[in-house]
C-alpha cells in the first residue's frame, strides 16, 4: 500500500526528518493561495503515484502567482499515464547543491532490509542500478538486530556522500530505518534528498509503501490508504472487496483462487487464442459471498464477453464456491454474460452438484473450460 | 520413500481449536495423517476431533512425540507460533498454512530458522503430502496418488492443477511441497530439490513456479550443476503485463531483465529442464523423463 | 543499583502490573493516617534493601488504628540488619490463594537474560533455587529477539501455573521482560505475585535492580537511586566520588586500582596477619583529584590505622597518582595516618620521583608494602 | 609464537583521537606495535601520532590492511564499536578496553560473536600482549618480557602485578591477555587456555581469576580434561565477605557453594593446578612446572 508523497511527507516530518515548507491544495485557488503563504520559488506537484511526474509534466517550478495559477490549472484535473490528479501539493522550492538517494527496502533473496544510499540522487534510481549498480552503497541489516548505528554511517561513507553533511545523512537514514521497522514499511524512500551549500539536508520527495499485510496493526496508516487510493472504479471495488485484481484490456473475465493457478489460467486464455480481460484472485478460503463479489466485479466490466471460473479447492471449499455461484447468478433474470465453471479439488463432487446447469456451463478440465470461454467469447465478438 | 513427510511423522496442529484449524484436522486424520496433538494457549485438556490439545507445543511434543507442527493461526499471530514450533524440543519440521503474515514478522522467522536444523514449509502454503501416507496442511488428499514424482511449486491450486494431471496419467508422487508464494518463505525450491535429489525413490521433479524474485532462476543453476534426478518446469505469468502485481508478493513482475517469464523459462531450458506450454505439458514431459 | 520497594511498585504499576493500593509515610502520623485511606487490614513495610524483612520484624499486617500506630512506632527508626529505617510502606493487604514467583534476570553464564516463574513464590528464593531447582521454571530469551510472546506462555505453563490465571500472569512476565529491557535491569522480580481467590494476580512486592553501567541513559531511575542510596556516611561519599567500596571491620586501609589487585591487597594484608578496613577500588585511569578524594575517604574512617596505597598503572598514570597523593597529603599539617605507597608499571618511575617521601613511605613491591602498612597498623594499636 | 598477536597484527585503534586512545595509541607504538590506522566518524583525513583516521572500521581495514581492532571509545558507544569492528572485513581480533559498558549492550554483542569467527578480548579488560612483539591494549610494557609462560586474567592489574613477579625471576610470557572481569566478555578462560594449548612455544600458563560466576570452575574442568601444557593458578578475593560486592560485577560472593574462592581453589587444585597464597608464589609454581 503506497501512501501519497504528502503523506508520506508528513509521516517523514513527523520522525524528524526536515522537509520543505508545503500545503496540499485541490483546486487552483487553494494551490496559489499555498504559494502565495510559501512564497516563490515553489514547485506544484502533482500527487498520483507514478513514475517520472516531473518528465510528464506533473511538477512545475513556478516564480510568480500568475505562474502558479497556470500550473496549478494545468496540473489540477489532468490525466497523468492514466491517472486523474486531484491534488497538488505546493512546496517551497529548496536551492541544492547536491542530490542523493537515501532508503530502505526489504531484500527478498537475503530476507532481509537493506539500507541504501547512493550519490547519484534526483533520478530514477531502478536505472541508477541497473547501469551502475556501485553508485549504490548497500547495507544489508540483520533483522534480529536492527540496524546498528555504525551500519547507517558505514553505509553513508560507502557511498562517498561529504564528511560534512554525513552525520546528518545518517541521521536521516537511521530515522528511514525506524519508520521502516516501525510501521510495517516495504520501502521507505527519499529521493532526492536535497544537500544545500549551507549543509542541510531536505527531504525533497517522499515514498513510503507499506505490507499490505500488516495493515492491521497499522491502523492510521491504513486509513491514510484509503485516503491514497486510486485506480478506476472497478480496481477501487476489488480494494473493497479485499481481491487481488488487475484490469486487462481483453474479453475473456477470469476469476480463480490462488495467484499462480489464476495466472496459469489467464496463460491459458491467451495460449488458445482468446485475451484476458482481468486477474481476480478470490484467495484461499473464499466463501459463498466472496464468489458473488466476484461475479458481480466480473459482470460489472463492460469489455468482459464471457467468464472462466476455476477453482481448485485446497482451504477453499468446492459446495461453497457452488452455492456462492448460484446465489449470484439466481439474482438475475437472464445471466448477462456466459459463465464457464470448472470444480477441482476439496469437496470439488459436491460442489458439482450444487451447481446450477441452467445458469452455467460445466466443465471438468482446466483446458476445456478455458477454450469454452474463448469460444463463448469469440462468439458474442463475432 | 518420500521426504520429509513419512510414517513417523507425528503431527501437533497449533490453532487446531479455529474454524480452518479443525476442519484441516479432520481432513488430515481422513487422510490418515497421524495427527497427535492441538496445541492453543489456554485451551490445553480440551479436544478435538478426538484430539488432544495442550496449551504449549513443547507440552504436546513431550506428552504425544510430536515431530511435526502445522501452523493455522492467524497471521498478527502466525510467526510467533513459529518460532514456539522451532523452538519446541522434538519438533524438526513446521509446515506454516497462514496467509497474510506481515514480512517483516517472516524476516524474523527466517533469520531465527538459519540457525537451526528445523525444516519450515511455507507460510501462505498448501503445506506438504506424501500420498498415502500423511498430508500436513490442506492440499486435496484425493487428487494425489503415490509415485516417484516429486513436486515442488510456490503456488497452491497451480500444484493441485499439475497433480491432476500427473495422477489422471498414472504418474504417481513421492511428496508433494506448496513452499508457498510469500516473499520470504522458509523450505525454497533449491531446499526442496536437494531433498528429492536424495531420495532414491524420487525419479523426477516437477517444479512450478511464477514470475517475480530469482528462486526459479536460482533453482535452475542448482539443477545443472547439482543434480542427477530430471526435472521438468512450469511457469506461471507469461502473460501477466510488466509493472502489475498479479496476487501475492511473489507474482509481480519488475520489469527489468530478471523475475519475468522468459528469464525464468530460458534459465530453466539453459539448465537442460523442459518447460510446459500449459499443466498437461508437464505431465507429458515427466512421462518422458522417467 | 537498587531500588526501593515503593519506588519498584511505582515503576511496575506504571508500566500495567496490578499492584496493592499503598502510600508511603515518613511518620507514624503520616503511617496511621495511611492506613485509615487504605482501610485495614494494612502491611507497614520497612523500605529497606534487607532480605527476610518480614522474619526480622520489618513488616507487620496490622488491622486497626491502634495496631497501625503501633506497628508505624516499631518499624520507623528501627535498626534492620544494620540498615535505619526511615520509610515505611503502608499497603492494602491482599487476600491470596496462592503466591508465585516471576523474575527476569542476566544470566552470565550464557550471556542471556532469562525469564523465571515458580509457584513456591513468597519465599526465599535463592533458598528454592538450592533446595528445589526443579520448581522454578527457566526460560533464556535470546537477547536479539527479545522474549517471543511464546516464551512468557511456555515458561508460566513449564512452572505448572494454573490455566485460569496462566495468561494473566504471562502479561506480568512480559512487562517485567520489558521493563528490564528499556530500563536496563540486572534484576527485575515480584514475590510474590499474589493470585486471589477470584484469580486476579497482584504484585505484592516489587525488586528493580539497574545496571550502574547503564544509569547514564536511565536518567529517571538514577534519580531515584539517590533518593534510594542506602549506607553509612562513608558509603554515601564513595557513592558521590564514584569509588567502588566496601567498608570492613579491620585497620588497615586499603586503596588500590583495579577489583582483582585490590581484593588480593586485602588477602595479603590477612596472610600478613593485619586486617583490612575497607575495599576501594580508584578504577582504571584515575587522575589527581580522584586519589586525593580516595585518601580522604580512607582517613576518614576513624578504625583505620595506616593506609596502604597500590597502584599498578595500565590506564592509571603513576605521575598523576603521585602528584594526587602529594596534593592531598600536602592539606595537612601532620599526616593523620601513616601511609605506605607503591607505584608500579605506566609511568610509575617518573610517580615515584613526584612522590613527597616526607609525606609517605615507598616501597618497591607489593609484598613489602603490605607488611610495612601491617606493621603501621599493629604500632597504633600497641 | 605466540596466540592472537603477533608480527602480522596490523591495529586500527577505535577512538584514536580521545585522551586515552590518542595516550594508548603512542604507548602501542612506542613499544612497536603495528598500529596502522584509527576510526572515528567525521575525522577521517586526520592523523593522530602519524597514524591515519578513517570514519569507518572498514575503510580503515581496507586501506590499510588492519586485521585488529582496539576499542577506546566511551561506554555508550562501545558496543556499537564492537558490532562495527565484528563486521569490518579483514578483522578477526577485537579488543575492546572501555570499562562501564551495560551489560544487555554486550549480552547483545556476545550474542553476535557466536556467530562470528571473530576474537573479541574484553570488554573492561587491559588487553593484550606478545612482549617483544606488540601490544594490543593499555598494558605497561616494560613490565612484560618475551619467553614461554602464557597468562590469561580476568583482572588488569592483577595481571601486572603476576607478570611482575614472573619476569622478575626471568620468566618470560609467551603472550599475556587480560579478559576482562566484566559478566559478559568475549574471549573467556578457556577460550584463551585452548589457545595456549594450541601454542607451541607456551610451556606454561598462569591463570589469575577472582571470586564471582562459575568460569574458573569451569576452566578447571577444561584443564583437567584437555590440556598437556601444566598451568598454575591465582585466586583473588579469599578475604571478601559473602554477600558483599567487590568492585567490577565479577567480583560479588553469591554466598551459595559456587563462585567463592574456595571453591574455586578446590576445583583448580581437584584438576592438578597449583593455586599460590600471593602472587609471588603463583611464579614460584611456574618455576617448578616448567
Amino acid at each position: 500500500m503506497r501512501l501519497h508523497e504528502y503523506q508520506a511527507k508528513q509521516v517523514f516530518a513527523d520522525a524528524g526528518v526536515p522537509t520543505p515548507a508545503s500545503q496540499l491544495a485541490e483546486t487552483v485557488d487553494e494551490a496559489v493561495d499555498a504559494a502565495e503563504d510559501i512564497g516563490y520559488p515553489v514547485a506544484i506537484k502533482a500527487q498520483v503515484h507514478v513514475g517520472g511526474r516531473g518528465k510528464a509534466g506533473g511538477i512545475k517550478l513556478v516564480e510568480s502567482k500568475e505562474e502558479a495559477r497556470e500550473a496549478a490549472d494545468a496540473i489540477l484535473g489532468m490525466d497523468l499515464k492514466g491517472y486523474h490528479v486531484s491534488k497538488v501539493l505546493v512546496e517551497e522550492a529548496v536551492d541544492f547543491v547536491n542530490e542523493l538517494y537515501v532508503g530502505v527496502t526489504m531484500d527478498r533473496g537475503e530476507g532481509k532490509p537493506v539500507a541504501m544510499v547512493s550519490t547519484k540522487g534526483g533520478v530514477n534510481i531502478e536505472e541508477v542500478a541497473e547501469e551502475d549498480p556501485d553508485a549504490i552503497a548497500r547495507e544489508h541489516i540483520d533483522p534480529a538486530f536492527g540496524m546498528h548505528p555504525f551500519q547507517a554511517r558505514k553505509v553513508v561513507y560507502e557511498a562517498g556522500v561529504d564528511r560534512d553533511v554525513a552525520n546528518d545523512v545518517a541521521s536521516v537514514l537511521t530515522t528511514l530505518y525506524q519508520l521502516w521497522d516501525d510501521r510495517d514499511g516495504a520501502d521507505v524512500e527519499v529521493n532526492p534528498l536535497m544537500i544545500t551549500s549551507d549543509d542541510e539536508v531536505i527531504a525533497a520527495d517522499a515514498v513510503m509503501n507499506i505490507d499490505g499485510d500488516a495493515l492491521f496493526r497499522q491502523p492510521e496508516l491504513a486509513e491514510m490508504g484509503e485516503e491514497a487510493a486510486e485506480g478506476d472504479e472497478l480496481e477501487q471495488k476489488a480494494d473493497e472487496y479485499g481481491f487481488d485484481y488487475v484490469r486487462l484490456s481483453g474479453n475473456v473475465g477470469i476469476i480463480g483462487n490462488g495467484a499462480g493457478l489464476v495466472m496459469t489460467t489467464l496463460d491459458l486464455v491467451d495460449y488458445y487464442g482468446g485475451k484476458p480481460a482481468n486477474f481476480l484472485d478470490v484467495g484461499g478460503g473464499a466463501k459463498a459471498d466472496r464468489i458473488a463479489n466476484a461475479l458481480d466485479m466480473v459482470f460489472s466490466d463492460d469489455n468482459v464477453d464471457s467468464v472462466v471460473f476455476n477453482i481448485f479447492g485446497g482451504i477453499t471449499r468446492g459446495d461453497e464456491v457452488a452455492q456462492g455461484i448460484n446465489q449470484a447468478l439466481e439474482q438475475f433474470d437472464e445471466i448477462p454474460k456466459p459463465v464457464v465453471v470448472r470444480l477441482a479439488g476439496t469437496n470439488a463432487e459436491e460442489g458439482m452438484e450444487i451447481l446450477n446447469e441452467e445458469l452455467v456451463t460445466v466443465e471438468y478440465t482446466l483446458e476445456d473450460a478455458v477454450q469454452r470461454a474463448v469460444e463463448f467469447a469469440q462468439e458474442v465478438e463475432a | 520413500m518420500s521426504v520429509l513427510v513419512d510414517e513417523d511423522t507425528r503431527v501437533v496442529v497449533q490453532g487446531i481449536t479455529g474454524g480452518e484449524g479443525k476442519f484441516h484436522t479432520e481432513q488430515m486424520l481422513e487422510y490418515g495423517t497421524n495427527v497427535v496433538a492441538g496445541a492453543v494457549p489456554g485451551r490445553g485438556g480440551q479436544e478435538v476431533a478426538g484430539v488432544p490439545v495442550y496449551d504449549t507445543v513443547q507440552q504436546a511434543a513431550r506428552e504425544e512425540d510430536a515431530n511435526a507442527s502445522v501452523v493455522f493461526v492467524p497471521p498478527a499471530f502466525a510467526a510467533d507460533a513459529c518460532f514456539e514450533a522451532m523452538d519446541a524440543k522434538g519438533i524438526d519440521l513446521v509446515v506454516a498454512i497462514t496467509e497474510g503474515v506481515p514480512t517483516q514478522d517472516m524476516a524474523r522467522v527466517y533469520r531465527k530458522l538459519q540457525e537451526t536444523d528445523t525444516y519450515l514449509v511455507g507460510p501462505n502454503c498448501p503445506g506438504l503430502i506424501t500420498p498415502g501416507v500423511a498430508k500436513l496442511g490442506i492440499l486435496p488428499g484425493n487428487i494425489f496418488s503415490s509415485g516417484n514424482v516429486g513436486l515442488v511449486s510456490r503456488s497452491g491450486t497451480l500444484t493441485y492443477q499439475v497433480v491432476d494431471n500427473l495422477t489422471e496419467r498414472g504418474l504417481g508422487q513421492s511428496t508433494a511441497i506448496g513452499i508457498g508464494g510469500d516473499p520470504i518463505i522458509g523450505t525454497d525450491f533449491i531446499d526442496a530439490l536437494e531433498l528429492f535429489e536424495a531420495d532414491p525413490d524420487t525419479h523426477a521433479v516437477a517444479m512450478c513456479g511464477e514470475i517475480g524474485g530469482e528462486d526459479e532462476e536460482e533453482a535452475a543453476r542448482y539443477i545443472g550443476e547439482h543434480m542427477d534426478t530430471p526435472v521438468a518446469g512450469f511457469i506461471a505469468g507469461r502473460t501477466a503485463p510488466p509493472g502489475k502485481r498479479m496476487g501475492h508478493a511473489g507474482a509481480i513482475v519488475s520489469g527489468s531483465g530478471t523475475g519475468t517469464a522468459e528469464s525464468k523459462i530460458s534459465a530453466l531450458e539453459d539448465n537442460g529442464v523442459p518447460v510446459g506450454d500449459t499443466p498437461e505439458e508437464v505431465a507429458d514431459h515427466i512421462e518422458d523423463l522417467l
